[in-house]
């Protein structure tokens, strides 16, 4: 979408979510606090699903894909919440902010850097979910990196809009989910719908429509999330 | 519970459909006037009170 | 050109993106597929592929194939994909409560399996109706109308099957 | 508005919901399968076209806030996202019993139906985001954003009966209704589009109140018009 204006704004455009992203990924990168968090988040709620599911190991391989999906979702929260914190610690944002460097730069920059966090959180459970579930990736490993990768961007950018809006209200902890729910259900359901084709063979074709639905949303939220979220931090 | 819903199912399927007409509009209408009445209830406890004509 | 009117483009491109989600959404090819319910034909056509997953099947109720058994504890009808002769049909077994629509001709979805014998076996049978709106026809009572055509079916007991 | 204008909306309102009612309860012949349970059409239908209106009213105040700052278009949003989910969910609630005797079921997860269940949530989080921000001003541009990115979902559950095969008919239209049932359901529509007019006026009164309370205590910016009307109103446009 960063091709439609005009040259040279829009290398600036890139230029300035790289180096914003590059920034949040060091930050990152050198406490580990957040990803650690959310992997261990994640690997609890996976197993909880199977004691709460108790012995039916049937149930816990025909549900995998949902399974799997809700950890991430959840650990999404987690992440997209502590991905503003940062910011919020000693005034950072104004810092940013103060910088020449457009808003959507910084919309850019967390929701990738969101999605990357998320991916390879994801990447890790897999090997998990196929121990714990008792499942076996039929198809490919391909789809369902494909599938990976288009779910967690799904739930960035407008995650990454609501996270915005949440870190700088009271009862943050409830207001992001509240919000991101049910925005996000058509795109979860679609990557879960995928995720079970992927783990359980495909026998009507039909991996190939949930990823287009899945596609069509992750346009529909990357592009209305670029465009409003400048407002959300302007002032 | 299992085999008193199975009973009540079988009885169901013995009289041959489920049954109803009137209950079911006297059901919907009853809720709707309820909600409208109770949404201008609540929009009556929180009218504003220092200045009703506040200036337009 | 002004910063406002490269903000602007910009704003546009990513609105169209997202109309262009949207559209997509509603148009591609995703609503032949990821379907709500399958018609009899189609699920036929999967072949061996619709043995044992859960599944939804629409279509209408074939004419003259309603048949309870004498306890009315199952009921078995066939779906087709129309009301003319010869439509593909699948033979459904329910044990679920029809609602008082459930006729002859009428739309229905059923939620179940289907199995190498050939029954759909259901536990959802859903009634779908059509967005008409008629008034009965002159000196037609629907209250008995309906109760006539519910004790021409349960006579009926034995002699639908096909 | 003047206060005769407001009660004589409300006597409108009643007579006319109050006739709708009584041609589709009394006058109107039932359905030929339906029977009697057809008569919900009369008060689900205008409950949910009502709803749509007043959430898409919601959506066009949010897009002009973000255009043009005003109090007036910040409170019009408040006033018809909340009456757009109360009626909302009474139109959810009458569909749900309508649902038990023609389909058979309450519920089913067909598109229609999950789009709806998903759009009264959203409009339920936009509400209470509402509450937890204190600040008018940051209120107003976040819920707008919010709202907007909520309306998504709009014309996906009108046209959800159009786009996919879904249990739920697809719109009904005077052709395949008898006019003897379009009548009262015009007519009940007319008084539910009047009593939704009624009650937004009044919420748009008090909402605009609260605004003007709220900004008039020291702590907040002085004046009517938020400040980020003033400076740089080309961010988004």
């Amino acid at each position: 979408m960063s091709t439609t204006p005009p040259r040279p704004r829009a290398i600036g455009l890139v230029a300035a979510t790289l180096a914003l992203l590059r920034k949040d990924l060091l930050i990152e990168w050198r406490t580990r606090a957040r990803l650690n968090a959310i992997i261990f988040f994640a690997l609890a709620t996976l197993l909880m699903f199977s004691f709460a599911l108790g012995p039916d190991t049937k149930l816990l391989e025909k549900n995998a894909g949902g399974y799997f999906w809700l950890a991430i979702l959840f650990a999404s929260v987690l992440a997209l919440g502590e991905s503003f914190r940062v910011e919020s610690e000693n005034a950072c944002m104004d810092g940013v902010r103060l910088a020449p460097a457009d808003a959507r730069a910084i919309f850019l920059s967390k929701a990738l850097g969101n999605t990357l966090l998320l991916t390879a959180l994801g990447a890790l459970l897999v090997p998990v979910m196929v121990a714990l579930y008792g499942v076996r990736i039929v198809t490919s490993f391909m789809d369902l990196g494909l599938i990976l990768l288009l779910g967690c961007l799904a739930l960035s950018a407008p995650g990454t809009v609501y996270a915005a809006i949440s870190s700088n209200a009271r009862a943050r902890d409830v207001l992001l989910p509240l919000l991101l729910f049910p925005l996000v259900i058509p795109a979860l359901l679609s990557a879960a719908k995928a995720t079970t084709l992927v783990l359980q063979g495909d026998p009507m074709n039909q991996f190939n429509s949930w990823l287009g639905l899945l596609g069509g949303f992750n346009l529909i939220y990357w592009g209305v999330g670029f465009v409003l979220f400048p407002r959300i931090i302007e002032d | 519970m299992m085999t008193l819903s199975t009973l009540m199912l079988l009885a169901q399927v013995g009289s041959g459909r489920i049954q109803g007409g009137w209950g079911y509009v006297w059901a919907c209408y009853a809720i709707t006037i309820a909600t409208l009445a109770l949404y201008a209830l609540s929009l009556w406890v929180r009218r504003p009170r220092a200045s009703p004509d506040a200036k337009e | 050109m002004t910063p406002v009117a490269r903000n602007r483009i910009i704003a546009l491109g990513a609105l169209l993106v997202a109309g262009a989600g949207l559209a997509f959404v509603a148009f591609g090819d995703i609503g032949e597929n990821l379907v709500y319910y399958w018609s009899p034909s189609e699920m036929l056509r999967q072949g061996d592929k619709a043995y044992t997953a859960t599944i939804r099947l629409g279509g209408v109720v074939q004419p003259g194939s309603i048949q309870w058994n004498a306890e009315h504890t199952t009921l078995h009808f066939r779906v087709a994909d129309g009301v003319q002769e010869g439509a593909a049909s699948v033979l459904v077994r329910s044990t679920e409560t029809p609602p008082q629509m459930f006729r002859d001709k009428i739309g229905v979805v059923v939620e179940g399996t289907y199995d190498k014998s050939g029954v759909f076996s259901s536990n959802r049978l859903m009634v779908n109706h059509s967005n008409e709106y008629r008034a009965p026809k002159e000196g037609e009572d629907p209250n008995k109308w309906r109760e006539t055509l519910s004790d021409a079916t349960t006579a009926s007991t034995g002699t639908g099957a096909k | 508005m003047n206060k005769f204008i407001k009660w004589g909306l409300l006597v409108l309102a009643l007579g006319l919901l109050g006739a709708g009612w009584w041609l589709g309860l009394a006058w109107a012949p039932p359905d030929r399968e339906m029977g009697d349970v057809q008569r919900i059409m009369y008060v689900h239908v205008p409950l949910q076209w009502m709803a749509m209106l007043a959430m898409f009213i919601n959506f066009v105040a949010a897009v002009a806030y973000l255009f043009k700052a005003s109090w007036k278009l910040d409170s019009a949003a408040e006033a018809s996202a909340e009456i757009g989910l109360v009626l909302g969910t009474a139109g959810m609630i009458t569909g749900a019993i309508w649902g038990r005797p023609t389909w058979g079921v309450y519920w089913s997860w067909d598109p229609r139906l999950t789009s709806e269940a998903i759009m009264l949530v959203t409009y339920t989080g936009y509400l209470v985001l509402r509450r937890f921000v204190e600040d008018p001003e940051k209120r107003a541009t976040w819920s707008a954003v919010v709202a907007i990115i909520g309306a998504i979902n709009l014309p996906i559950v009108w046209f959800s009966v159009r786009w996919w095969r879904s249990l739920h008919q697809v719109q009904s239209s005077p052709r395949t209704v008898d006019p003897e049932m379009v009548l009262p359901l015009r007519v009940s529509a007319f008084g539910m589009l009047f009593i939704t007019l009624f009650f937004m006026a009044v919420r748009y009164r008090q909402a605009l109140a609260e605004r003007q309370a709220e900004v008039a205590l020291p702590d907040a910016l002085p004046g009517d018009v938020p400040m980020s009307a003033s400076h740089n109103p080309s961010k988004v446009a």
